[in-house]
């Protein structure tokens, strides 16, 4: 959920951009991440982990792990929480592996 | 550790344990292999794992077969349960020119006399098997469906085990600091953790063979070369064969796990023991591989690093006993190509040591280099 | 291939520093900052920083970083490149980052590596679910994004990163079902404890992680209590219900660009673990390779800053000779030095003694009598006696109280008496100490106190009513005249006051000032309002 | 969800147990489990694992942390692709 006010930070509310998380249409603002924008609409999970298929959601923010790493207009192991969301952008989960191109 | 020991072998690579392997097998006791820093951590543990039989001589084609059919039933061979992850998807060889492509032609026609199932490809076949494939500038290729690769860390942990439970010592961070050697015979090893006295050392220190030699008083004629390369993050399954090429330099395969690894042959690279990676690997690895495989571009690049060939004045190994050094015993300057024989190898240097007849006829003493008899191979990248 | 005098890798408050002074001392500076923006953990610290003066304390995070923005902006020779990752630093001298899609190289002639640090993980059961978060991750979401990571958080870990997150999530309006903490005493500085204790915030202290409950995502989890050998207690497991499980166990050195550089490193579990072995001077052993910040150990922004500055200088000395930067470097060390002296320094110079084999001067040991409070993060009635003034005294006017029991390298409040009622400190770690003498209870320290533990009383009327003037950084904000709760040191809800005056002026910089009527009873118990929620 | 795991290894699904059952077969360089189990050579780097796996080994064997940890990082550092390679050379030509 979004912070609607706060004792010390403002928030500029900015555009709105539309995007796509595993074919649905989403909307998050000018300045978001994919994570930020997909925690906003309450999405945690990302994707499913390599092996086992367990879920995976955000951890570090950074960029710095491989927790979040999603399909990003066909480009897979994207990390997602360093990413700024674009209008039109096809985001998709990763389960477990991304796939380097559409097979036809 | 032993004071006294049958054979000393230096090197915990995969050559070192095949041969430890292959000679405790035989039932020689007392045998002692000493590894400077871990198993595989030189280049077995840097290589680009590719088991490949689709060579140029008899030779070499028979080493690789031989070799293939050991990584084909290793559990069992070895008595191990350890997987070395051997998946055999082929490898796709691409010829550039009529030169290349009569060469492949004749390569077949060798293979085949060893029933290796490689057969020549047209650029249409090619793609099939690698459907993204460039084929600009390609007149065709050689396929061998048997071909692969192998886990080679996993590989040498499991003949290391296989030893072990035969009674070999394995000494991890030890080093050889000397070798004695009293009329031209070997008398003992002198390492970081004391004093074996042996009659026969094995030189299978890869990129470090040439100063073993030294210890030993020999001028063995290999050297060390750096060769780069890279793997990026995994993906889902899309190429099956390791692609490569001679003339355009460049050999390529996605792993099991799902990553690419990749490398090419340098040029002008200076002799030494330099293994740090640069950055101007990983421009022209782009470039060759955003042009031969179009959909790596996407692919994120996570690790490049370097290890050494241990390179031989015919690319070739040289596998023997010194005729100037009784007891000292070889198997050097794979220049490249090491893993995939290893097994191989193991046998010959276990045939060499325990003076039996060579399983396999084959001519890779240091003695062809003074007899004026190199080996010819065609196949090397 | 771009060139430069200096490269700086990291853009936040050491890169900054780093920048700064090399390019003062005429150096061509370029400085890589892998986000949008220069700052590194500043941007997101809403706080206000501990330490001296002469470095910003008193100032929140996101106000030092526009000060730092502002200076390095102003400097032509320094090239700042934001959204560019390094990626690796080679043996040709040739660094490559990552630029607008595009892999660039950099030939400087030195470099600065000050990357900072990642969070470290932890092991236990289902620790991979969604709603697992690091709290730099929380961090940034809440305080660069704007969204709220959950509604119920547990936090694990009760370093001043841990207790600051817990305080931050409160303000962006979630709820902290409590503070877990291995160890018996309280990780962080005291202050940051309270400061979230008396907002209902339970610290349970020997008390680990077991396990995460969830399918999908985190919806609980099991604690266990722990012995006084770290084990765990059999039986004493407890769930919670929470739906984010924050990560706050601590940093390491983000050492992996140095990786083939050549540079020594050793293990110095003080400094954050495996650490670049340096001088004092900020070089390693890589000729025209210095590093700063938690890279080379972790501690807060003040060092991290006077560290970075000391590489610009080493850098500046090297590249162009002839300067006189010495009598400079020899300061930004002394400053270094006096900040790690106190009690709380004590780990990092133990740790820089083992990384220079040479013992850092240590000040006479001063004993606070803090065990419960360092338990609890609740001042005990002791602690509490030792700051008020005698009873006299309370009577003839207003009083301060500092509830600042344990000593940290901090010293805003001296500064920021009008009267000169905080004795001058002759260390940075020194305790304040109030003449009442002197003191007039105005309230102008509160405000300014990193630790928010600065409260005026005013019990010099007749009858039952006193007032209690104290900081208060929560929405919604209280107006005159309006009830409120009023809150003990543990949060426990224990009267009800009148709001007599809100002081929000710009110089407040967002903690309003609240004075409160209450009954004189309750003067030293109340240290926190709740804004009775109108439905 | 499988069964419930304590993950060490984000990036390749390791959990604890492996490492544990690996160490107490005598695996006990960091190396030695990184080419085993992959654990390190996924897209962090070994940055999360390491530490935790370190920790595993100097609790089981007594090795010091020291001895334990070396870093062996490899560029390029965080990854890069080969399009961001590409694009870096034509600019220059």
């Amino acid at each position: 959920m979004r912070i609607s006010e706060h004792p010390i930070l403002s928030f500029r509310q900015n555009k709105e951009v539309h995007f796509t998380f595993d074919g649905k249409e989403v909307t998050g603002y000018e300045g978001d991440t994919i994570v930020s924008a997909l925690h906003a609409l309450g999405i945690w999970k990302l994707s499913e982990s390599p092996v086992h298929r367990r879920p995976r959601g955000l951890f570090c923010a950074i960029g710095h792990c491989s927790s979040c790493l999603m399909r990003v207009n066909g480009v897979p192991n994207v990390r997602s929480c360093v990413t700024p969301i674009e209008e039109g952008m096809v985001v998709e989960s990763q389960n477990p592996r991304g796939d380097l191109y559409d097979h036809v | 550790m032993k004071n006294k020991a049958s054979v000393v072998i230096v090197g915990g690579g995969i050559t070192g344990t095949s041969t430890a392997f292959s000679l405790a097998k035989r039932g020689v006791k007392d045998i002692v292999l000493i590894e400077r820093e871990g198993l595989a951590s030189g280049a077995t543990g840097r290589c680009g794992a590719g088991i490949r039989q689709q060579w140029g001589t008899f030779q070499n084609c028979l080493l690789a077969r031989e070799s293939m059919k050991v990584f084909e039933n290793f559990q069992e061979v070895l008595g191990t349960d350890i997987d070395i992850e051997l998946k055999q998807k082929g490898y796709l060889l691409l010829a550039y020119s009529e030169k290349e492509m009569d060469q492949f032609r004749r390569n077949v026609e060798v293979q085949h006399q060893l029933d290796i199932p490689s057969r020549l490809v047209s650029c249409r076949e090619a793609k099939e098997i690698v459907p993204f494939l460039n084929t600009e500038k390609m007149l065709g290729g050689a396929f061998c469906p048997t071909d692969g690769h192998a886990n080679p860390f996993l590989a040498t942990k499991a003949y290391a085990k296989a030893a072990e439970r035969l009674g070999v010592e394995i000494l991890m961070k030890t080093e050889v600091k000397a070798i004695t050697v009293v009329n031209d015979r070997i008398k003992g090893v002198h390492t970081s953790q004391g004093f074996i006295e042996t009659d026969k050392v094995v030189n299978a220190a890869g990129g470090w063979s040439a100063q073993i030699g030294e210890m030993a008083g020999l001028h063995l004629p290999v050297y060390s070369e750096r060769h780069e390369i890279l793997v990026t993050e995994p993906v889902n399954p899309i190429m099956d064969p390791m692609v490569m090429s001679f003339s355009y330099n460049i050999y390529c395969q996605q792993t099991p796990h799902g990553s690419f690894i990749m490398g090419y042959g340098p040029q002008n690279e200076p002799r030494g023991y330099n293994v740090n990676a640069t950055w101007q690997f990983l421009e022209t690895m782009a470039r060759k591989a955003a042009w031969l495989l179009p959909p790596l571009k996407n692919m994120r690049i996570v690790r490049q690093w370097a290890g050494l060939y241990n390179m031989s004045p015919d690319r070739q190994p040289i596998v023997c006993e010194s005729e100037i050094v009784k007891g000292f015993f070889m198997g050097i300057g794979f220049s490249g190509h090491g893993f995939m024989i290893a097994p191989a190898v193991g046998t010959l240097l276990a045939d060499l040591i325990t003076g039996s007849p060579l399983t396999w006829d084959v001519v890779l003493d240091l003695g062809r280099y003074d007899r004026h008899e190199t080996i010819a191979e065609p196949s090397v990248v | 291939m771009i060139t430069c005098d200096l490269l700086v890798i990291g853009g936040g408050p050491a890169g900054i520093s780093a920048a700064v002074a090399a390019g003062k001392a005429g150096l061509k500076v370029l400085l890589l900052e892998e986000r949008e923006r220069l700052g590194g953990q500043l941007t997101k610290q809403t706080h206000r920083f501990f330490g001296s003066v002469a470095e910003r304390a008193g100032t929140r995070g996101i106000a030092i970083i526009k000060d730092l923005e502002t200076v390095v902006a102003q400097l032509e020779n320094v090239e700042i490149s934001l959204s560019t990752t390094a990626l690796g630093i080679y043996e040709d001298g040739v660094s490559t980052a990552l630029k607008s899609g595009k892999m660039i190289k950099i030939k400087p002639k030195a470099i600065v590596v000050a990357t900072g640090a990642f969070e470290k993980f932890l092991p236990f059961e289902n620790n991979d679910l969604p709603g697992v978060y690091g709290a730099g991750a929380v961090q940034t979401l809440m305080n660069i994004y704007g969204v709220l990571p959950a509604r119920r958080i547990l936090m694990i870990g009760s370093g001043n990163i841990g207790l600051i997150v817990s305080y931050q999530l409160v303000q962006a309006g979630a709820e902290v079902v409590g503070v877990i903490e291995a160890s018996p005493k309280i990780g962080g500085y005291l202050v940051h404890a309270s400061k979230i204790r008396r907002l209902g915030i339970p610290i349970y202290p020997s008390c680990t992680i077991k396990k995460a409950f969830g399918q999908d995502r985190v919806v609980g989890a099991e604690l266990v209590r722990l012995d006084e050998k770290w084990k765990e207690i059999p039986g004493s497991q407890f769930t919670v219900d929470c739906d984010a499980i924050c990560l706050a166990v601590g940093l390491n050195p983000l050492i992996d660009l140095l990786g083939q550089s050549g540079c020594q490193f050793k293990y110095i579990p003080e400094l954050g673990g495996q650490v670049p072995i340096r001088d004092e001077s900020m070089r390693t052993n890589v000729p025209h390779l210095y590093i700063a910040g938690d890279l080379s150990s972790i501690e807060e922004a003040t060092a991290a800053l006077l560290e970075g500055e000391l590489a610009g200088l080493s850098a500046a000395k090297q590249i162009r000779p002839g300067q006189s930067l010495e009598a400079r470097m020899e300061e930004v060390k002394t400053h270094l030095r006096a900040l790690r002296s106190g009690p709380v320094g004590e780990k990092i110079r133990s740790g820089l003694s083992k990384l220079t084999g040479e013992a850092l001067p240590t000040p006479s040991p001063r004993t606070n009598a803090i065990d419960e409070l360092s338990r609890t993060g609740i001042a005990s009635p002791a602690n509490l006696a030792g700051v008020l003034p005698d009873e006299k005294r309370k009577k003839t006017r207003a009083y301060a109280v500092i509830e600042c029991y344990q000593q940290i390298p901090c010293d805003p409040c001296v500064h920021n008496c009008p009267f000169g009622a905080i004795k001058p400190f002759s260390d940075i770690n020194d305790l304040p100490i109030v003449d009442f003498d002197l003191c007039t209870g105005c309230g102008q320290c509160i405000g300014r106190c990193p630790g928010l533990a600065i409260f005026t009383v005013d019990e010099t009327r007749d009858g039952d009513r006193a007032k209690i003037t104290l900081p208060y950084e929560f929405l919604p904000k209280p107006v005159r005249e309006e009830t409120v709760d009023l809150l003990d040191r543990s949060g426990k809800c224990v009267g009800q006051g009148v709001v007599k005056s809100v002081l929000n002026t710009p110089k407040q910089d967002k903690t309003t000032i609240v004075t409160v009527e209450i009954h004189r009873n309750l003067v030293q118990d109340v240290r926190q309002i709740r804004v009775v929620q109108k439905s | 969800m499988n069964d419930d795991k304590t993950i060490v290894c984000r990036c390749e699904d390791i959990d604890i147990e492996t490492i544990r059952k690996l160490i107490d077969q005598g695996v006990t360089s960091l190396e030695e489990i990184k080419r085993i189990t992959r654990c390190g050579m996924g897209p962090c780097q070994g940055k999360t694992c390491g530490p935790v796996i370190a920790r595993e080994i100097a609790m089981k064997t007594g090795q010091p942390m020291e001895e334990i940890l070396s870093p062996r990082s490899r560029p390029p550092f965080g990854g890069v692709l080969f399009q961001e390679v590409l694009e870096g050379i034509d600019d220059e030509e």
